[in-house]
């Protein structure tokens, strides 16, 4: 921007940019401080409203992030869900992937001891409207329910026979496939540090938190 | 390998998949309205590639030493200031501002540099050179780098930023260069008055934004091809 | 230069009114002018992100043009564009916060849509052409009357694409329910499909004789009344 | 120290420094990498808004600029900038805003219809678009249709078809070139008027002699004979002799009336605003009586018998 030929001083040229630039900077700070707070919590929100729903009995409040070592060698983030009373109820992992249209970005609900799957959300995804993105409806979430995670999950174009066995959605058997292989990864990545953490937060309790479910 | 296969994903979905112009919208008014002859068009792709993938560069430096959350800079200061450990100073508040002034800063000296030292490369797209302070893609490479800066646990290093930058680069060029040859035959056509000129443009622009949907998925499959590759 | 400069500023230019007038319609940003494409194709998928988008504009529109007339005095002709583009940059990123704050989902669903307004030109080119020479009253009439024609604009697209694409207007189901959603509106090629057409109703509008008689006559009148 | 206050200062000094080694950095480049260029280039770029739209046909405002310095374009050609930045820009030049030498649109045919050959009854839609699509409506494929587009295009009633030829009225033309772009065979250009009158090639037939004389009556058989007398101004564009009007001096009268007079087929016409002889040879001319519409129909005068 300095087109200017003058040999005199560029910075003398440019006060009024210099000025300006320290006024904005002081004015985007105070903004910041000011807003930082609530934007923050709007972040937070969005995982922790649709906690209760992905792991029964969670109350957000009292729920917390942390981070794990995962199976890749880097570190995971997920929630820990917590019910009344201190309790925990399961865990929440946020996972992405490689959908059909762009990466889709998921919510997974587990039970305390990781065996069972107790919801699942889709945060973000660009799938095909009409076809792929009815991955966000409820009839198709509901399907990750009570499915178990001590094997990988399984699309099936029919009604399921097995455990495992998600049906697709018809016409997007591409955008099915990939929240299935989003759930794999994640759940064999995290599934067994998470287990171990299970084991040493409560190793008395376990029956119990079990027989919640 | 998993890097690998993420620039390469990167790099198709940036250029192809959700090609900068057709799918994001940005860099419009250029492909509008430098999309009249093919070598001026061409020029104007490569100008906007060697800009974006000058400027992402530079500003993926800043985003990871002064901008994202938890960046070395404002930790230090922080520290040096005695402040409290468990709270974090977080400048990316002047990302956006940072980046423009990065963006037209580079824009000027790129010019003046190839305007001395490559006289031919200037005579070919100097001229361009001024109009990309305003284009949307160059802003666009950079947000999308701070975007995948903001998780600590996962944040994207240079090569995946250049890739993405070069992707859309070139994924520009593609657009613009198509249009432009359309363009080229579509004046010897006789299209209803009201639609002449953006409005035909548009609608062309409508039809290649269907073509290049058909290369949703491709992701998918390089992804699935590459990984059963490479183990 | 400095001097031309000057004189530039204090050359009367149009009135409050008129540039008020005048971003309305006929100068209309989108359909007039061509200028701020990129938010006009990509939030206009529905009305929610179109009104979302056009407001935060007005917000850093206006607030540009203030602050731009207010320092005309003080600004060098070869560093004009450099202090425009700071200004705006800083407004957009104060619309942005304020944005993520109160209304946190319109934010994640409009994204780099946001700070892509930094580069709108039609914000720089208000700069350049009312605000930096004429009064803060008139930089606000012109503000607000383009801001105005770019809400109208957006607001035009995403009723069709939206109505065409999903059947409902600001969310509300106004078609019924057999209507077989056209997905295609929704997506980009809709966007582009959707303007081109727009763009060829205006035109065809406009060119027409009658109402361009009309509109001459209009004209005339307030060129008269002033 | 509270965050909020360091935050404060941390984002005003990052600002501020980068700022400040930004504008030394590209002084230092400007200094450095200085290419000596046209000082006026700059100047004009500086007076153009920046926008770099486009409006104006070039890539952008530098091209634009360049165009100017080196007398391409006409100042008046920024839409963005308005009659403000014209003002400017032919101030920077030194020159007048071009109001002194403007644009007026030329119908480079200028035979009537009953000089034109082999005409053909065409009853198809009156246009002269759809007549251009159906071949044989008259001998010459390239002269004036005399359907009316250009007059339908007109938004200053500058245009008459007379005589099945496309007239132009100078008094009321501005050169908004709705006409040029309108026709469909791009037979009227702009011509920049640099005198009241100017001298213009009326015809547009690029055939041979023998095609010519076969079809019209008055157009041009490219003999080359108005390039013989003033080979600098005029030179031969394929089978048509074209002006350079960037050489074209109207006060040169004498060597354009020596076209004027060389030219076997008189195809070099002035045309523009009628000359005061002219006006002098119509003077006793009584004026046709002005038409007024009175809305009757011919069935009003219609004796009914019956």
């Amino acid at each position: 921007m300095q087109e200017d030929r003058n040999r005199g001083s560029y910075i003398g040229q440019a006060w009024l940019v210099i000025l300006l630039a320290a006024l904005y900077g002081v004015a985007l700070a105070g903004v910041q401080s000011t807003l930082s707070g609530k934007i923050e919590q709007n972040k937070k929100a969005e995982t922790y409203e649709v906690m209760p729903d992905l792991v029964p009995g969670a109350q957000p409040g009292l729920s917390e992030e942390l981070t794990v070592m995962g199976k890749d060698g880097q570190e995971a983030r997920l929630y820990r869900a917590v019910g009344a009373g201190g309790r925990q109820v399961g865990w929440l992992l946020p996972a992405g992937g490689q959908g059909f249209g762009d990466r889709i970005e998921i919510l997974i609900g587990v039970d305390t001891q990781v065996s069972t799957i107790t919801g699942l959300y889709v945060l973000e995804q660009k799938e095909t409207p009409g076809l792929g993105d009815y991955i966000t409806t409820d009839a198709f979430r509901q399907r990750f329910r009570n499915a178990p995670t001590d094997r990988p999950l399984v699309v099936v174009k029919t009604d399921p026979s097995q455990e495992n066995e998600i049906r697709a959605l018809s016409g997007a058997t591409i955008s099915s496939e990939s929240v299935a292989a989003i759930v794999n990864r994640a759940l064999a990545n995290c599934g067994a540090p998470l287990r171990e953490l299970a084991a040493q937060a409560r190793p008395g309790r376990q029956g119990r938190v079990e027989s919640t479910q | 390998m998993e890097t690998l296969i993420g620039v390469v994903l990167i790099f198709i979905s940036a250029a192809l998949i959700n090609n900068f112009v057709l799918h994001y919208f940005v860099g419009i008014c250029p492909f509008l309205g430098v999309s009249r002859r093919v070598d001026t068009a061409f020029g104007m792709g490569c100008a906007v590639t060697f800009v974006i993938s000058i400027s992402t560069m530079l500003n993926w430096a800043f985003t990871s030493f002064i901008l994202r959350p938890g960046a070395p800079l404002p930790a230090w200061v922080w520290r040096t200031a005695g402040g409290n450990p468990q709270t974090q100073l977080d400048l990316s508040v002047l990302s956006y501002i940072i980046y423009i002034f990065i963006i037209a800063s580079s824009v000027q000296f790129v010019e003046m540099y190839v305007r001395k030292f490559f006289p031919p490369l200037y005579k070919s797209f100097g001229v361009f050179l001024p109009l990309i302070t305003t284009n949307c893609a160059i802003l666009f490479a950079s947000l999308e780098v701070f975007k995948h800066m903001q998780d600590p646990t996962n944040l994207w290093g240079l090569p995946q930023a250049l890739t993405l930058a070069l992707g859309g680069g070139i994924g520009f060029t593609l657009a613009i260069s198509l249009m432009a040859g359309i363009r080229e035959e579509l004046d010897l056509c006789d299209v209803p008055r009201p639609l002449q000129g953006a409005g035909i443009a548009l609608i062309i622009a409508g039809i290649m934004a269907m073509a290049f949907m058909g290369f949703t998925g491709v992701d998918k499959g390089v992804e699935t091809a590459l990984t059963s590759l490479l183990r | 230069m400095s001097e031309k400069t000057t004189s530039s500023v204090d050359r009367a230019g149009p009135t409050a009114l008129e540039r008020f007038i005048n971003g309305v319609l006929p100068e209309n940003p989108i359909y007039r002018q061509l200028l701020g494409m990129c938010p006009t194709l990509a939030v206009t998928n529905a009305m929610k992100p179109a009104v979302t988008m056009a407001a935060a504009t007005a917000f850093v529109l206006i607030c540009s043009n203030i602050m731009v007339s207010l320092i005309r005095g003080l600004l060098k002709p070869h560093l004009r564009i450099l202090v425009f583009t700071l200004t705006i940059a800083t407004f957009v990123t104060i619309a942005d916060r304020l944005l993520a704050a109160y209304v946190y989902d319109m934010s994640k669903q409009l994204g780099p849509y946001v700070p892509l307004i930094i580069v709108n030109c039609v914000i720089i080119s208000r700069a350049e052409i009312c605000a930096s020479k004429q009064t803060p009253g008139v930089a606000i009439a012109d503000g607000i009357g383009m801001s105005l024609g770019f809400g109208i604009g957006l607001a035009s697209i995403a009723t069709v694409r939206e109505l065409l694409g999903s059947g409902t207007w600001f969310g509300l189901h106004v078609l019924p329910a057999t209507w077989p959603n056209w997905g295609i509106m929704v997506l980009p090629p809709g966007a582009f499909l959707t303007l081109g057409l727009l763009l060829a109703i205006v035109e065809w509008g406009t060119r027409r004789r009658a109402a361009s008689a009309i509109w001459r006559t209009v004209r005339m009148l307030w060129s008269w009344r002033h | 120290m509270s965050l909020a206050l360091v935050a404060l200062a941390l984002a005003a000094s990052v600002l501020a420094i980068l700022a400040v080694a930004m504008g030394y950095v590209l002084g230092w480049a400007n200094r450095k990498f200085h290419v000596a260029v046209d000082p006026r280039v700059e100047l004009l770029q500086a007076a153009l808004p920046g926008a770099n739209c486009g409006g104006c046909g070039y890539v952008g405002c530098s091209e634009y600029a360049a165009a100017l310095a080196e007398g391409k374009a006409t100042v008046g050609l920024c839409a963005p900038g308005g009659g403000g930045c014209a003002q400017h820009l032919a101030d920077i030049l030194g020159i007048e805003v071009q109001e002194s030498c403007p644009y007026r649109a030329v119908v480079h045919c200028s035979a009537h219809a009953y000089q034109r050959l082999q005409r053909a009854q065409y009853e198809g839609e009156p246009t002269c678009v759809s007549a251009n699509l159906v071949g044989g409506v008259q001998g010459c494929t390239y002269g004036c249709l005399g359907l009316g587009d250009c007059f339908r295009a007109c938004q200053y009633d500058a245009i008459q078809i007379v005589d099945g030829l496309s007239t132009i009225d100078y008094d009321k033309c501005v050169g908004c070139g709705a006409c040029s772009r309108t026709c469909p065979r791009n037979i009227i250009t702009l011509v920049p008027f640099k005198a009241e009158r100017m001298m213009v090639v009326a015809c547009s037939n690029q055939d041979t002699a023998a095609d010519v004389r076969a079809v019209c009556e008055v157009g041009c058989i490219g003999c080359q004979a108005c390039v013989r007398v003033a080979p600098e101004l005029i030179s031969m564009d394929g089978a048509l002799p074209a002006i350079n009007y960037d050489l074209y001096n109207p006060e040169e009268a004498e060597s354009l009336k020596s076209v004027l007079e060389k030219c076997p087929r008189k195809r070099y016409v002035f045309v523009g605003k009628p000359s005061p002889e002219d006006l002098a040879a119509v003077e006793h001319e009584e004026l046709p009586e002005a038409v007024t519409a009175d809305f009757k129909t011919t069935v009003d005068d219609t004796e009914w018998r019956g």
